[in-house]
């Protein structure tokens, strides 16, 4: 395995961001997208190289992590030191394979996409940074080298999302990301903090070992009742599920596509949002040593998010925050599987592998999402229909996509939601239900979706010369498209299992059944509601009612979010604070020093002027410390 | 390397800005603050090369003359790796402080005369081991920023000023209460002010105890110790630019840095007994100044504010006492300093440019000076404790010291500190959102980006602010033998 | 009533001169009583001077050469003062104190 | 006789001047300019011959002591005198009786040179007289101001009762001790109530001439109300022959009751530091407020006193002799402004920098240097007599002082903050004349020099 290689995989996007950044416009003017997208083609070989090296090597018996490199880049006194490093593993394998091809795909797509944006070269760098941080963190051999390119995911995210700047709603989508996220790292810092003071250590494998060891959890402290190992690992946990959208930190997510769509694909497929999954699967080895309530919050929270979030989606009406939700609910997904442990680890396998699928394909919807917005000029359903003829092409692929979110046979996601739910039937039934519904729920607004935007009502925008989009975003969506159909058939399980070994999942045809039956039945109904423009949707939604306004209301949780930051942390503690700094501690100082004007006002009167008072306060003087002095000394 | 060269240089900068006519004065300003910077950067070479061949003397490039020897006192001077680095910092903000003023009109001989005095302070405040003349530094670094206030600040300048120089006054004279205590109470044959001597032959318990809170909170006025605080945001946003880039930059370091050498080291002992009075304030200075960051509206209060709670840390980490928190905030005295000080020279820039401090009369700014507000991001975001930046390596290090120390005390006080990152993401966000993004305002029309002084000073800090970030280890090393020595003190003990 | 005077008696004598002396001098209003009560205070000092001399050390004459300077120096103060005092009667028309209080504060 | 020159060679350099300048009074007398010139010259060899070839030894029977600590002494005391004959130049040479002038305070200085050489009570007293009654008649020399005639009224009624009180005071010294000689004084001095009364009588004089609090009342009127000059002398000149007479006779004859007037010390030090800052904040006559900050710097010199050793001593001569640098600088720059601008309110000094940057920083310097800021001398004069006061131990009272020296910083820095302020309305330059410039060059060398050098505290040092 060549470790200049592995290097150079994160570093090839760090250049790119570099040379645009600094040279920007002058350099290279609307040529940058093509600089970008070369180092970024680099990288994706480069990755592909080691993907297939690392899987092709055969001579061990199973997969096992290697550190390729490392460097001490900041030692503390305590022995604990950050090393930057690579650690190459088959998930590391697996998701620099992915980042590297959903990222390359969004910087083909946006040549064409983005062409004559104004910021065109400095888009393009913060795509490099973005895909730089991501790749930093998916190799990092530290758990705080994980942390470093996790903050730096946070930000470049925030500098794209925040991409339209001058629009205000850009703004708060920024800003919020990078908050919400960040409120969710302090859990992540506070558990590192904790494993890394157990452990001794902040490499990963040897914190493994250490915190697996027999010697540790003998001695192991507790907190309030929990071991102290668990507590670190759920401080993490709350990070992942900030960066990962897990209820009730989701709030960001679908405000963040206020950045330009192809972002949002590449936030959503392969860097932001995985970044959490990616973490509780690096930690995988000691989640399934933790306490048995640390698993069931990862599972049941990952569950209700996936619920809840598809339940959401079911109302929502921008066609990017549909996706968003669903993004939500599948991530949901991955989470609960992960937290759901069972002798063979099949969740862990299941949960990459959907990482693996739902990467390809929810970059396709959001790409292809793009070129619709793009033809539309809109974001909103209603303005859509009828698009089937229009946009041949992305009507296909959309459709695809559509069908594997579903779990549609023989469509990737299938596959890998397939896993999952036996996994969930297996071990934790409440669970699978719970996902059973959450496929036909799916499967509903993905239809409703589908439907709304191709079929509906007539198009009726006279755009006859108006193209469905260049080449250069149809070609990254066909390939997606071939990936989405595809990549199901991946022997997934050979290559990546929580032990390193080769896994065999087999699919159950019986079943499936189940799943696939509601899936369909969830298509079926979307049809019956949207395939010709009706009134069907408002009575059904008036038919829910209440519940119907909450969901489109996303349930209140920005309104109750806003509330606490709002209410709370601003004129709760802010506003306080600040006034009692200008009000208290200021009046303070002020007093001194009024307090000393008064007192030289007070003493005024003793310069009278009058040469006699003068004499007197003479003699006073006198006889006071002549006085003084017989009371206090004169016995001595 | 004779050290006496450092604080030679400002010194004769500013005679020669005092003899030469007032146009030249900011080219010698300049010239003068280049060579310092050379000086400095020549004084890390030379020292590193003597670490490399194995000097392993706690001071190094140590020279000691007399100096009114009949009291104590010595001009003893020397060099430990805290000090490189905090008079490395001092270069850097002294350039970018020169540049940042250049196009000043106002007085600029005696502007110029005070921030080579100011620097002439700093420097001879890091490079002395003897407590008189630590303290003589200390106070020769007073007065100019008082007169910066008052002559070139704005706002409600005279106010800020008094409170200014009669606070830091309060904190010395709390100081030399101390020094002149510690020295009396010594029996007469060991009565030195020389720190090694003193550290050497070690200081009873019983003079420790009540000298260690006063020789501390009058250091630790400099470095804003609540509830000592309220003179840095006031003081800091009445200053002139560069004023404001000294004040925050060093000035407040040379608190910290006091705290460190003049207090934590000879004083172990007292720093022992009062070591969760002092995580105790931390705590609340970083929170509750972060909290009150938050609230404010003028972008110079912001940073002022800011600067409270991140001074928290550099108290914080002294407070822990162990060798990864007190390197921690040993980080975040340079951290902070080279990031404040870019933080007030863009607020400075863009306050030129649209006439205004306050957030909500600005949006969309970004648009007209891309590279004056891209440094401030970089700014932002080092405040942040963005990775790849010096903040994150200075707060990390405190929290990883911090979390050594094993009871619920320190680690709730770890977690306090930790909040903050939080909060401070909000603050900076909003303000630094607001002033970039969002729709272009009125007086944003038409405006010019920076000019090439204003970008060689950003320039010179970003790089500080990067080097640091990206390559911790280098800092580490330079600064974690002196550390050990501080620490050893407790070991011994 | 044939009491020899003794020490104790021009003490007396010399303290209640002393204490005239200061009560004149913040009571009288005339700058020129104000400076005869100085005088009495010089000489309530004499006389302390003289009779300690006389009364306790008669051995030197210490106490006398005393008293034969502060005589002298008395009339240059007086001469002194009374110049002062004749050129605040030039410019404020009146030697009493009261008119010399433009100064206060 | 050469004995007796040799040891009074500064007493008999002015008497010398003293007598010339009769001896010119007597004949045609002379233009002004041309007299200052030779005073000032003359003043320059006095300055000198004090400093240099001093020696120890007693004359009149011992009743004139003169060591190489008294010479520097008298040295700082000419000193000053010589700067007072350079920055007030154009006072002088406005003046009609500029040689009855100089002979009034060449005697006042005279009767200083005697206070500090001697070393017993009459000697004392009469260079007391001598060193006060001249300077009364000076605060009227202004012989058209009704300010000048009421200064002079106020010192001279003031003193006269002073120096009664003290007289009893020593007429009571003397009775319990029968001598006059402080040699002989000092075995005999108890800490029996009278004699603790004796001394607090004889220390209220020293207090008068100091203005200490509460026996201060005299000082700001009679600065405010004398020629600059005569202020200027009051406030160096004067302060300082009496503060190092003070030191040495409480050392020397008081030092079995030395437990007694430490408390003394400490607590009138404290009084005076309050009080004198108190007023000082309040003032806006330029000349007042000189006054009270002198008098919260006498405060500041008795926190040295306190220290009661040798290096009280030594921190205190060195202090004054900053002091008269320091003092000198302010006095100057103000006699200019008055004579030139007639600016008497510090209101009025807001654009002083524009008007005349010398001046400004001449005067922003000795400001500076009162109020003990680095690297000015003045710091390291408050900074030795902080360190001769914590000796005793009595760090409240150290910091009291060190809290005072803040509020002191206040105005000190209000009236600099006034000087670089830019000015409402055009001002007229100012010009300063040469010898100003150099007398004022002279203080703002020694506010430099004297402190960071440390061989003149060596110096002093070696002298005790």
């Amino acid at each position: 395995m060549n470790t200049t290689n592995i290097i150079l995989i994160p570093l090839l996007p760090l250049l790119s961001f570099i040379l645009l950044g600094l040279g920007g416009k002058r350099l290279f003017g609307d040529k940058a997208g093509w600089i970008a997208s070369l180092a970024m083609l680099i990288s994706f070989v480069l990755a592909c190289g080691v993907a297939m090296n690392y899987f092709g090597d055969h001579s061990a018996d199973a997969y096992v992590g290697k550190v390729v490199f490392s460097f001490p880049w900041l030692p503390f006194g305590n022995g604990l030191k950050i090393n930057m490093g690579a650690l190459v593993d088959p998930i590391t394998s697996l998701m620099l394979f992915v980042v590297t091809f959903i990222s390359l795909m969004v910087h083909i797509f946006s040549l064409a996409y983005m062409k004559g944006e104004e910021r065109f070269h400095i888009y393009y760098a913060f795509l490099g940074l973005f895909t730089f941080s991501m790749l930093g963190l998916v190799i990092s051999s530290n758990l705080f080298q994980i942390y470093i390119f996790w903050e730096l995911v946070g930000v470049s995210s925030f500098l794209l999302i925040g991409f339209y700047y001058q629009k205000n709603a850009a703004l708060a989508a920024a800003k919020k990301a990078f908050i919400v996220t960040r409120f969710a790292d302090l859990g992540f810092l506070i558990g590192i903090l904790v494993l890394s003071a157990e452990a001794n250590t902040l490499d990963f494998q040897q914190l493994m070992i250490n915190l697996s060891s027999p010697e540790y959890t003998s001695a192991a402290g507790e907190f309030m009742g929990i071991s102290v190992l668990s507590w670190g690992l759920a401080l993490v946990f709350i990070g992942a599920a900030g960066k990962s959208a897990m209820f009730p930190l989701h709030i960001w997510l679908p405000d963040a596509m206020e950045g330009p769509t192809p972002v949002s694909a590449l936030i959503h497929a392969a860097t932001m949002v995985v970044a959490g999954v990616f973490l509780v699967a690096r930690l995988y080895p000691l989640y399934s040593i933790a306490e048995v309530g640390v698993q069931s919050l990862i599972s049941s929270i990952g569950a209700f998010t996936a619920i809840f979030a598809a339940l959401i989606a079911c109302t929502q009406t921008d066609i990017k925050r549909v996706l968003a939700y669903s993004t939500v609910s599948q991530i949901g997904f991955m989470m609960f599987s992960l937290g759901i442990m069972s002798e063979d680890h099949l969740g862990y396998t299941a949960s990459m592998f959907h990482l693996f699928t739902h990467a390809i394909f929810k970059a396709l919807l959001f790409l292809a999402a793009g070129v619709i917005i793009h033809y539309v000029h809109s974001n909103e359903m209603q303005d859509m229909g009828g698009l089937a003829k229009k946009m041949p092409v992305t009507h296909i692929v959309f459709l695809l996509a559509c069908l594997a979110i579903a779990g549609i046979p023989p469509f990737a996601g299938f596959f890998s939601k397939e896993e999952i739910l036996l996994n969930a039937w297996n071990n934790n039934r409440p669970i699978f239900f719970i996902a059973l519904l959450t496929s036909g729920l799916t499967a509903f607004y993905m239809f409703r979706l589908y439907f709304s935007i191709f079929w509906n009502k007539p198009h009726h925008e006279q755009g006859h010369g108006k193209k469905e989009g260049s080449w250069f975003e149809l070609i990254p969506l066909m390939i997606l498209g071939v990936g989405t159909v595809l990549a199901g058939f991946v022997p997934f399980g050979e290559y990546v299992s929580a032990d390193g070994k080769p896994h065999h999942a087999p699919i159950d045809l019986q079943f499936s059944l189940g799943p696939v039956g509601i899936a369909l039945l969830g298509i079926l109904l979307a049809a019956w509601m949207y395939f010709k423009a009706s009134s069907k949707p408002e009575k059904t939604a008036a038919g829910f009612g209440v519940f119907y306004k909450a969901a489109k209301h996303k349930f209140y949780i920005d309104e109750i979010w806003l509330g606490f930051t709002k209410g709370v942390l601003f004129n709760l503690i802010g506003r306080p604070a600040a006034w009692f700094d200008r009000n208290v501690i200021d009046t303070l100082v002020k007093g001194a020093g009024s307090a000393t004007q008064s007192a030289a006002e007070g003493i005024k009167g003793m310069q009278s002027g009058k040469v006699q008072q003068y004499g007197l306060y003479f003699l006073f003087g006198i006889i006071i410390i002549v006085s003084v002095f017989l009371f206090t000394q004169g016995g001595r | 390397m004779n050290l006496l060269w450092i604080v030679g240089v400002p010194l004769l900068t500013g005679l020669a800005i005092v003899l030469a006519p007032a146009r030249h004065a900011r080219m010698i300003a300049l010239g003068g603050a280049i060579l310092q910077m050379a000086l400095v950067i020549g004084l890390y070479f030379s020292f590193t090369h003597e670490r490399e061949v194995g000097n392993v003397f706690p001071l190094l490039f140590e020279k000691q003359y007399q100096w009114f020897p009949s009291l104590g006192f010595s001009l003893h001077i020397g060099v430990d790796g805290i000090s490189v680095a905090m008079m490395m910092l001092t270069a850097f903000v002294v350039v970018a402080g020169v540049l940042v003023s250049w196009k000043m009109e106002h007085m600029k001989k005696e502007f110029f005369f005070f921030l080579t005095l100011l620097a002439f302070g700093a420097y001879g405040f890091f490079m002395s081991m003897d407590l008189m003349v630590l303290f003589f530094f200390l106070e020769v670094a007073v007065i100019p920023k008082y007169l910066f206030i008052s002559i070139w600040g704005s706002g409600n300048k005279t106010y800020s000023a008094n409170k200014l120089a009669l606070m830091l006054m309060g904190g010395s004279a709390l100081i030399l209460v101390g020094i002149l205590g510690l020295y009396f109470s010594l029996p007469p044959e060991s009565r030195t002010f020389d720190m090694v001597k003193l550290a050497e032959t070690g200081i009873g318990f019983e003079i420790q105890r009540w000298v260690f809170p006063l020789v501390f909170v009058g250091f630790g006025v400099f470095t804003a110790l609540f509830p000592f605080h309220t003179w840095v945001p006031d003081g800091h946003s009445s200053a002139p630019t560069a004023g404001s880039m000294f004040l925050a930059g060093i000035s407040m370091k040379l608190g910290g840095y006091g705290c460190l050498r003049a207090a934590t080291y000879l004083m172990p002992e007292g720093a022992h007994e009062y070591a969760n009075i002092i995580i105790v304030l931390a705590s609340i200075a970083i929170i509750y100044g972060a909290f009150a960051t938050m609230m404010q509206k003028d972008l110079k209060y912001i940073n002022a504010y800011s600067s409270i709670s991140h001074c928290g840390f550099v108290l914080l980490g002294i407070g822990m006492l162990t060798k990864t928190a007190i390197t921690g905030a040993v980080f975040q005295m340079v951290s902070h300093g080279l990031m404040t000080a870019l933080f007030f020279a863009i607020i400075g820039m863009v306050y030129e440019r649209t006439h205004t401090r306050l957030v909500a009369q600005m949006g969309g700014l970004l648009k007209v000076m891309p590279f004056i507000i891209s440094a401030m991001f970089i700014a932002g975001f080092c405040s942040l404790g963005l990775p790849g930046l010096s903040g994150f390596v200075a707060e990390m290090t405190v929290f990883v010291g911090s979390w050594e120390t094993k009871d619920v005390f320190h680690r709730t006080a770890t977690v306090i500190g930790a909040m903050s990152i939080v909060v401070t993401a909000v603050y900076i966000l909003r303000a630094v959102g607001q002033v970039a993004m969002g729709p272009l305002v009125a007086s944003g029309e038409g405006v010019d980006d920076a000019r090439w002084y204003e970008r060689w000073s950003v320039i010179i800090l970003i790089a500080g602010i990067l080097v640091m970030g990206l390559a911790p280890f280098w800092l580490y090393e330079l600064v974690s033998p002196g550390v050990e020595i501080i620490v050893n003190q407790f070991a011994g003990k | 009533m044939n009491v020899e005077p003794g020490l104790f008696h021009f003490l007396v004598i010399g303290a209640v001169l002393f204490f005239i002396g200061i009560y004149g001098f913040l009571t009288r209003r005339n700058l020129i009583t104000m400076l005869m009560s100085v005088e009495l205070i010089l000489n309530s000092v004499n006389i302390n001077f003289i009779a300690f001399n006389k009364y306790l050390w008669p051995g030197t004459l210490d106490g006398s050469f005393f008293t034969v300077f502060i005589i002298a120096i008395a009339a240059a103060e007086a001469a002194v003062a009374i110049a002062i005092i004749i050129n605040l009667f030039r410019s404020h028309q009146s030697i009493n104190v009261e008119v010399a209080e433009e100064m206060k504060y | 006789m050469f004995e007796y020159l040799h040891l009074m060679k500064s007493e008999a350099m002015v008497l010398l001047i003293i007598f010339i300048l009769l001896f010119i009074k007597l004949g045609k007398g002379l233009p002004n300019d041309t007299l200052l010139s030779v005073v000032q010259l003359l003043l320059l060899c006095t300055v000198v011959v004090s400093f240099g070839f001093n020696d120890t030894g007693r004359i009149f029977n011992g009743m004139f002591l003169h060591n190489t600590l008294v010479g520097f002494q008298k040295g700082i005391l000419a000193l000053a005198v010589y700067i007072i004959s350079l920055v007030c130049s154009n006072w002088f040479r406005q003046t009609e009786h500029l040689a009855e002038v100089f002979v009034l305070m060449l005697s006042a200085l005279l009767g200083m040179f005697l206070l500090i050489s001697a070393d017993n009570l009459l000697m004392f007293y009469l260079s007391l007289e001598l060193s006060s009654i001249p300077v009364a008649a000076l605060a009227n020399f202004d012989l058209n101001r009704r300010k000048s005639s009421e200064a002079a009224m106020k010192m001279i009624m003031n003193s006269a009762l002073a120096s009664g009180i003290m007289l009893f005071g020593i007429s009571l010294i003397y009775g319990l001790t029968g001598s006059l000689d402080f040699a002989q004084i000092w075995g005999q001095v108890k800490t029996e109530p009278i004699h603790m009364m004796a001394f607090v009588f004889f220390f209220a004089a020293f207090a008068f001439k100091l203005s200490v609090v509460p026996f201060h009342l005299w000082t700001a009127d009679v600065y405010e109300g004398a020629p600059v000059p005569v202020t200027a002398f009051l406030s160096a000149v004067s302060k300082g022959a009496v503060t190092f007479a003070m030191v040495n006779v409480l050392a020397k004859v008081f030092a079995n009751l030395s437990g007694s007037w430490y408390v003394l010390v400490v607590g009138l030090s404290v009084v005076t530091m309050l009080v004198g800052n108190l007023f000082a904040i309040r003032q806006d006559n330029i000349l007042r407020f000189l006054a009270f900050s002198s008098i919260a710097q006498v405060g500041f010199i008795l926190v040295g006193v306190s220290g009661q050793n040798d290096q009280a001593t030594v921190a205190t001569t060195y202090f004054i002799l900053v002091y008269v640098f320091s003092n000198l600088a302010a006095f100057g720059v103000a006699a200019v402004l008055l004579s030139e601008a007639g600016i008497t309110r510090i209101e009025q000094l807001k654009g002083l920098y524009t008007r005349s940057p010398f001046l400004a920083w001449a005067l922003s310097l000795g400001l500076f240097s009162l109020a003990g800021v680095p690297p000015a001398a003045g710091f390291f004069g408050k900074m030795f007599l902080l360190m001769a006061g914590a000796s005793k131990g009595n760090y409240v009272f150290i910091g009291i002082a060190t809290l005072n020296m803040i509020i002191s910083l206040y105005y000190y820095l209000r009236v600099v903050r006034l000087i670089f302020t830019s000015a409402d309305k055009d001002v007229a330059s100012l010009q300063v004349s040469r010898p100003v410039m150099f007398g004022l060059g002279i203080c703002i060398a020694g506010i430099i020099f004297t402190g960071v050098i440390s061989w003149i505290y060596d110096h002093i040092q070696s002298l005790v």
